[in-house]
């Protein structure tokens, strides 16, 4: 079947079999290899990616053709005019990252739970990407990173 | 001459990391993420089955979906003498695909190929495989009474594996007949799998000339083209091993599996590119699981508290084949750093391990070999025996505690304790907890009936496998490499036998040349796991990179450093004896204005060697004298939930030494992700086994990986005892965390649970099993 | 891991969805938050020969509360009531708990409650909720719409009322009055899990302070999510005190009747529905301004 | 996963023909739930295609039958398996069958459902329900497909 999805701002139209997962899309029709698979059950959140610009969604449990028509936006998509996003900068300043195979995820899911809530505390941070696994770091640097951009963005809302 | 182009103080200081942009971008380089022409998708036919015989295996459906390409049997790798795959020990063999039988549920029993991932999964679907289900045997206990044969294929018939034993018994025994006291227990340290968010995976293509490149998830890439020109028969220097970006291993990604075999075979067989990538259920069931260790722990000590003898029989369950990745020498691994940071006079360890229909391993899962089990039999048996002799823990620790005069410590099962600082440690932990506080408040809330609890584990760690003498895999030697070549203009390469799955190699071998070369460690690009490129290497697990390939790399830089002495000589138009390397630049000796750096001496290298060798390039291999002995007081703080037995961790505090610390914001994040696992294996993860057999935890569903919300917020801090045999005295950090955790949470839930008359609970404490044993003992006090 | 092969449907419009699940009966599926269903697919448990996707359907996306009476269309998302402005509001402190424990954070995103109702799994947040706040559904079959009051459309496990070719279009709960408050009381292995046991509890109170009326039910306790009468009843009428609380807990404990799993035995699920019965009632009732 | 089920149905028959149409694989596949298709490989075996459907498992699932009738003919076991895509699902199911008074004949079944695989793991909770209703709607629709007869 025929989807078309704008991915990033770049409308990508491709003719998929209907059982194609989102995630697979976008790696492997999109060649956006930034979001990855961890698991089989909506678990990990390895997979995460950002829905119509504030919905994170798990792209392993939604196929192509629910995205489309819908703009999708990836770990690839953040950074804009070579600078990196406040939530970029904030994983690499608060070492929020080790394996860095989660760290797609997390930054997307971080990216739409800044624009619901935009100055999180550290519980209602953890609260939040308690859909996102990580193996490697314990959470402690990553809460400290998703607070430091929100700071930035508060202090620079137009970077959002 | 000017100094400006000098890098001071590389070491010891918070490093940004080198990888991150890439990561932080999604332009990381997964297995998964590579593609290539004509590329074709393998799937895995697993038995449902822990033990059946094979009646028939149909592919001929399989071959008409569309799509398919082939399909791989145990026969067909048979015939091609490629049945069997040697384990690391090099003294067992695990079946590539099934051959005449099953022996664990979720066993390969067949491989499919075909154009896409989905066609692949439907050709899997279509295979009709007819078995013959056999009498299971799900634990050791049932193994060790041979009612059943597991493995025929080997020449001695029984499901032992093997006995290894360590001390010496007669004394053990005697002197635990005349102690004071003596504290028994069986401690059951559950299976569990290290479930790296990456899953394993590969992808196996031959070139024109019928080279194999072979990206793969591995943690030893050298070790893995070795292994597989043994078993492929393949010459070596037509295999190219690259393993790209690792999303996590911790130990998972050390063995060479099936899976790995059948790509090959495929992608040879097609002539197509093969790409493998394991589900979670695959990773969870069938690649290295970790521990299943039933422990048998004994203490003896005196009245006033001494200990007089530890004895620990363990019974090992291995699964269905004997893929542990132990050391040839060392079945049980490290099993024998059993008596922990104290001072047994004797002692006596065993270990019987037997095969099971079980998932094949005994991975090192984010420790160095079996120091995980041991550690925690000895910290929970301490805490057991404070219990018993109405001591307070710490006092109980302090008073057997090697001390820091004692070291080089010979431990009474053979190891050398490099050295340490244990009462240093345990009271900078104390005092940053306030445990006097906590002390009072436990004891307000015991009087009010309510359940808080305090455990320690002061554990010492063996890492860093290791000296030839006594450590190899199939053989080869456990050393590891390095080589670095300093460009012109003062930047360079380092390559390392090594393998970062995110420890960050990229940022602290970069921060060691760095501080040896004074030069910038912003131009020192790091590149690991390609066998065409870095030296022979033993790969990164057990805490061994930075002990070994750090070691490497420090000695390659001053090996580097000696031959620029004589260019900076040339340069300075002095003797070489004249010029000493001070404050990170060559200087005539006593002429604190005459000096040259690094980068200077770099250029002259290539432009104005005078007499000298051009160049600047160094490679060292180096074989560790002795292993490092990294040690640790963690402390946590536990509130208990008598209505539904749960279990909150209100504090944990971590105070490792590691000795020297490179990037203190590294180690850190070690810690925190160690703890984090630890925590998990304490509460949660466990791959559980039915009694027939069936795997009950197979997706992340129910096997558990904690999530930012259950994970407690982890507060750490060091104290640094350099080891004294290592270049730059680092200990290695990875794996500490890991295997000092589980007991320190055990004992708290334990101490939180005394007042009741509660003596231990197997891991992991689940809130069902602390509710039952709130309830049975109010039932005891009726 | 990939589902097998199925044809896939865009409904252009409600009618067109129930007119396909019309044709096609016991071959399709309807595809609306897709978080049960997907993860079930891919390990080919789950094999529709077609999916019917109604998450295009602006008409059956809404939250709105007129009348008298919250509704929530068949892809109103857990996420939206999360975030409803009202939620807030003490009346609804049974719907603000359980929003905020359903699954994980990202998950309720796409989950919807209509989708959770209907897939009535034994261990379901919604289903007791559902039970504890005297929901209704609205279910559109051959002979047109009904409204299906929750007691009867939850059969057995994942068996509902809504029958081959039929679609729900949406629930209803009643606007509760202002001495009305609830709790939902969760226990799970971790974030994500099924619950281990979970209780639904809301209470209204007379002026004189007795329990006009008590809604009580219990998760992961049966074949599918079940109503305490006993409990209930014990309650009407009563000022609620701690012996009143303690014989109502009892009930629940009596009621549950769990399957032993790797989240914990039958006699532990069995004491816990008693133990968020009443720790339920107690939070209900504090947030009434009662201490008990 | 190891499930086990029983039960009684009382059949307005006299025992000599209930005897005899369990003893009909044809006649016996046409009792299970939601059968689509039967077909008979020889007088003791026949696959069944049967539309299975609770909850999120949905699909047609073929089962492989074989009909095992005691010599004294009082007794009818069946073996029953299924599966696919790395799952597998023994049920086995045996009747008595009693004579209960002039023209009625009494069934007293019993049914053990084993599953192994992703099944088993993922789909336990729904496999419980299904193996349930398989095998009793199956004793049940002996009885109502013989009273109608009768």
């Amino acid at each position: 079947m025929k989807v078309s999805i704008t991915v990033n701002g770049v409308q990508h139209e491709k003719d998929v079999e209907p059982r194609t997962l989102l995630a697979y899309f976008l790696r492997e029709h999109c060649g956006l290899t930034g979001t990855h698979v961890g698991c089989d059950t909506s678990s990990c959140g390895c997979c995460v990616v950002v829905m119509d610009g504030d919905t994170a969604v798990k792209s392993c449990t939604m196929f192509a053709a629910q995205a489309d028509g819908h703009a999708i936006t990836t770990v690839e998509g953040l950074a804009q005019g070579g600078a990196l996003h406040p939530l970029q900068q904030a994983f690499w300043d608060q070492h929020g990252l080790q394996c860095g195979y989660c760290t797609p995820g997390m930054l997307m899911t971080s990216y739409a739970l800044l624009k619901h809530k935009p100055n999180p505390t550290d519980a209602e941070v953890r609260e939040e990407l308690a859909g996102n696994l990580c193996r490697c770091t314990g959470y402690n640097n990553i809460v400290k990173a998703v607070r430091q951009a929100a700071e930035t963005l508060q202090a620079a809302p137009a970077q959002k | 001459m000017s100094t400006e182009t000098t890098v001071k103080g590389s070491m010891g200081v918070p490093m940004k990391r080198k990888e991150d942009p890439r990561f932080i971008q999604g332009k990381g380089n997964y297995v998964d993420d590579l593609s290539f022409p004509g590329m074709l998708y393998m799937a895995i036919v697993r038995s449902p089955y822990p033990h059946a015989e094979i009646v028939n295996i149909d592919i001929s459906e399989a071959l008409l979906v569309p799509g398919v390409k082939a399909v791989i049997t145990g026969k067909d790798l048979e015939a091609a003498g490629l049945g069997w795959l040697p384990t690391f020990h090099g003294y067992d063999k695990q079946m590539v695909l099934a051959i005449g039988k099953v022996l664990f549920q979720y066993q390969e029993v067949a491989a499919v190929f075909a154009e896409s991932r989905g066609a692949a999964a439907d050709g899997a679907e279509a295979v009709q495989v007819e078995y013959n289900p056999l009498p299971v045997v799900a634990d050791p206990f049932t193994s060790k009474t041979d009612a059943v044969l597991l493995r025929p294929d080997r020449e001695s018939k029984t499901n032992h594996i093997y006995h290894w034993e360590v001390g010496d018994r007669d004394k053990t025994t005697q002197a635990l007949a005349a102690s004071d006291t003596v504290v028994k227990q069986r401690m059951w340290f559950p299976r569990c799998h290290p479930a790296p968010l990456e899953p394993c995976g590969c992808v196996a293509q031959f070139d024109a000339m019928g080279r194999l490149h072979f990206h793969v998830t591995s943690q030893a890439p050298h070790v893995y083209r070795t292994a597989i020109s043994i078993v492929t028969g393949i010459p070596e220097d037509k295999i190219h091993v690259i393993s790209p970006d690792i999303g996590g291993g911790f130990g998972n990604k050390v063995p060479v599996y099936p899976g790995y075999v059948c790509a090959i075979v495929g992608a040879l067989k097609i002539g197509r590119p093969v790409k493998w990538i394991e589900s979670r259920t695959e990773n969870l069931t069938s690649t290295g699981f970790a521990r299943d260790y039933h422990m048998d722990v004994e203490i003896g000590a005196t009245k006033d508290g001494t200990v007089t003898a530890l004895k620990v029989s363990t019974l090992a369950d291995h699964g269905a084949f004997d893929a542990a990745a132990d050391p040839t020498k060392y079945p049980a691994g490290m099993f024998g750093i059993v008596t922990g940071s104290y001072t047994f006079p004797v002692a006596h360890a065993e270990v019987d391990a037997y095969f099971t229909n079980k998932a094949p391993g005994g991975v090192a899962y984010r420790c160095s070999f079996r120091v995980t089990e041991a550690s925690y039999a000895i910290e929970r048996g301490m805490d057991m025996l404070a219990d018993e002799l109405g001591l307070d823990p710490v006092e109980l620790r302090k008073k057997n505690f090697v001390k820091k005069e004692q070291f080089p410590y010979p431990s009474a099962l053979g190891f050398t304790y490099d050295s340490g600082d244990y009462h240093h440690t345990l009271e900078v932990a104390l005092e940053k907890i306030g445990y006097k506080d906590l002390l009072e408040e436990q004891a307000r809330k015991r009087a009010k009936g309510e359940l808080m609890g305090i455990g320690f584990s002061t554990f010492t760690e063996v890492v860093g496998a290791g000296p030839s003498k006594h450590f190899d895999i199939l053989g080869i030697k456990m050393f590891d490499s390095a080589e670095i070549r300093i460009h012109p203009t003062g930047s360079g390469i380092v390559r390392a036998g090594t393998k970062s799955q995110g420890q960050g190699h990229e940022t602290t071998w970069a921060q060691i040349v760095a501080e040896e070369l004074g030069l910038d460690p912003q131009n020192i690009l790091v590149e690991e796991g390609d066998t065409d490129t870095a030296p022979y290497g033993l790969g990164t697990y057990a805490s061994r990179s930075t002990p070994t390939a750090g070691a490497a790399i420090a000695m390659a830089a001053r090996r580097i450093r000696e031959r620029a002495r004589k260019i900076a000589a040339h340069l300075l138009e002095v003797g070489e004896g004249d010029v000493e390397w001070k404050d990170y630049r060559f200087q005539v000796k006593g002429v604190p204005s005459k000096t040259v750096t690094m980068k200077e001496v770099a250029f002259a290298a290539y432009t104005n060697m005078g007499q000298n060798e051009p160049g600047l390039e160094a490679t060292q291999y180096y074989d560790p004298p002795n292993m490092t002995f990294p040690h640790g007081t963690y402390i946590a703080v536990v509130d208990v939930d008598r209505e539904t037995g749960e279990v909150k961790v209100r504090r944990f505090l971590a105070v490792d030494d590691c000795g020297t610390i490179i990037n203190p914001m590294i180690v850190e994040g070690q810690v925190h992700g160690g703890l984090t696992e630890g925590f998990a294996i304490a509460f949660m993860q466990e791959i559980q086994y039915d009694k027939d057999g069936n795997n009950l935890n197979t997706n992340f569903t129910d096997y558990l990986v904690p999530t930012s919300l259950e994970s407690p917020h982890w507060e750490t801090a060091h104290t640094v005892t350099p080891s004294p045999h290592h270049p730059i005295g680092a200990k290695g950090v990875g794996e500490s965390p890991n295997v000092g955790s589980p007991a320190a949470f055990v004992n708290a839930v334990i101490d939180a649970l005394s007042p009741l008359g509660v003596r231990h609970i197997d891991m992991p404490i689940t809130r069902d099993k602390v509710w039952r044993a709130i309830r049975d003992a109010d039932a005891k006090k009726g | 891991m990939i589902p097998a092969a199925f044809d896939y449907i865009r409904a252009g419009s409600a009618d067109d969805a129930f007119a396909q699940l019309q044709r096609l009966g016991a071959d399709a599926r309807v595809l609306a938050g897709g978080q049960s269903l997907i993860p079930a697919m891919r390990f080919r448990l789950a094999r529709p020969a077609v999916l019917v996707d109604i998450n295009g359907l602006k008409d059956l996306d809404y939250i709105r509360i007129d009348s008298g009476t919250l509704s929530m269309g068949a892809i109103a998302r857990d996420s939206a009531v999360e975030r409803a402005p009202w939620i807030q509001e003490r009346k609804w402190s049974l719907l603000h708990d359980v929003s905020r424990v359903v699954a994980d954070p990202v998950v309720r995103q796409m989950g919807t409650v209509v989708g959770s109702l209907c897939h009535n799994d034994p261990s379901g947040d919604w289903t007791a909720v559902a039970l504890a706040a005297r929901a209704e559904l609205v279910v559109r079959g051959a002979a047109g719409e009904r409204t299906v009051g929750i007691d009867d459309f939850l059969v057995d496990s994942f068996t509902t009322a809504v029958q081959e070719g039929e679609m729900a279009l949406a629930v209803r709960f009643s606007v509760p009055d202002d001495r009305t408050a609830g709790s939902y009381q969760k226990v799970e292995r971790k974030v994500g899990d099924y619950a281990t046991a979970a209780v639904a509890v809301q209470v209204s109170l007379n002026a004189d302070g007795t329990v006009r009326e008590a809604g009580i039910a219990l998760s992961a306790a049966g074949p599918c999510a079940v109503r305490v009468a006993e409990a209930e009843a014990l309650l009407k009428g009563q000022a609620p005190t701690a012996d009143l609380i303690k014989a109502a807990a009892d009930a629940a404990s009596r009621k549950s009747e769990p399957q032993a799993d790797l989240r914990g035995s039958i006699e532990y699920k069995k004491n816990l529905a008693g133990v968020l019965v009443s720790r339920g009632l107690r939070q209900a009732l504090a947030r009434l301004g009662v201490q008990s | 996963m190891n499930l086990q089920y029983t039960g009684e149905e009382t059949i307005p028959a006299d025992k000599a023909i209930v005897w005899k149409s369990i003893n009909d694989p044809a006649w016996v596949g046409r009792c299970l739930p939601d059968v689509i298709d039967v077909i008979v490989h020889d007088p003791t075996h026949f696959d069944a295609i049967a539309q299975v459907g609770v909850g999120p498992v949905r699909g047609k699932f073929k089962f492989k039958f074989e009909l095992m009738p005691s010599a004294a003919g009082d007794r009818m076991d069946m073996k029953i398996t299924g599966g696919g895509f790395g799952s597998a699902i023994d049920l086995t199911a045996g009747a008595d069958v009693v004579e209960a008074g002039p023209g009625t004949t009494k069934l007293n079944w019993s049914g053990q459902a084993i599953a192994r695989g992703p099944v088993a793991a993922v789909g336990g909770r729904v496999l419980d329900a299904q193996a349930q209703k398989l095998i009793s709607q199956t004793f049940a629709n002996v009885r109502e497909r013989l009273t109608a007869a009768g």
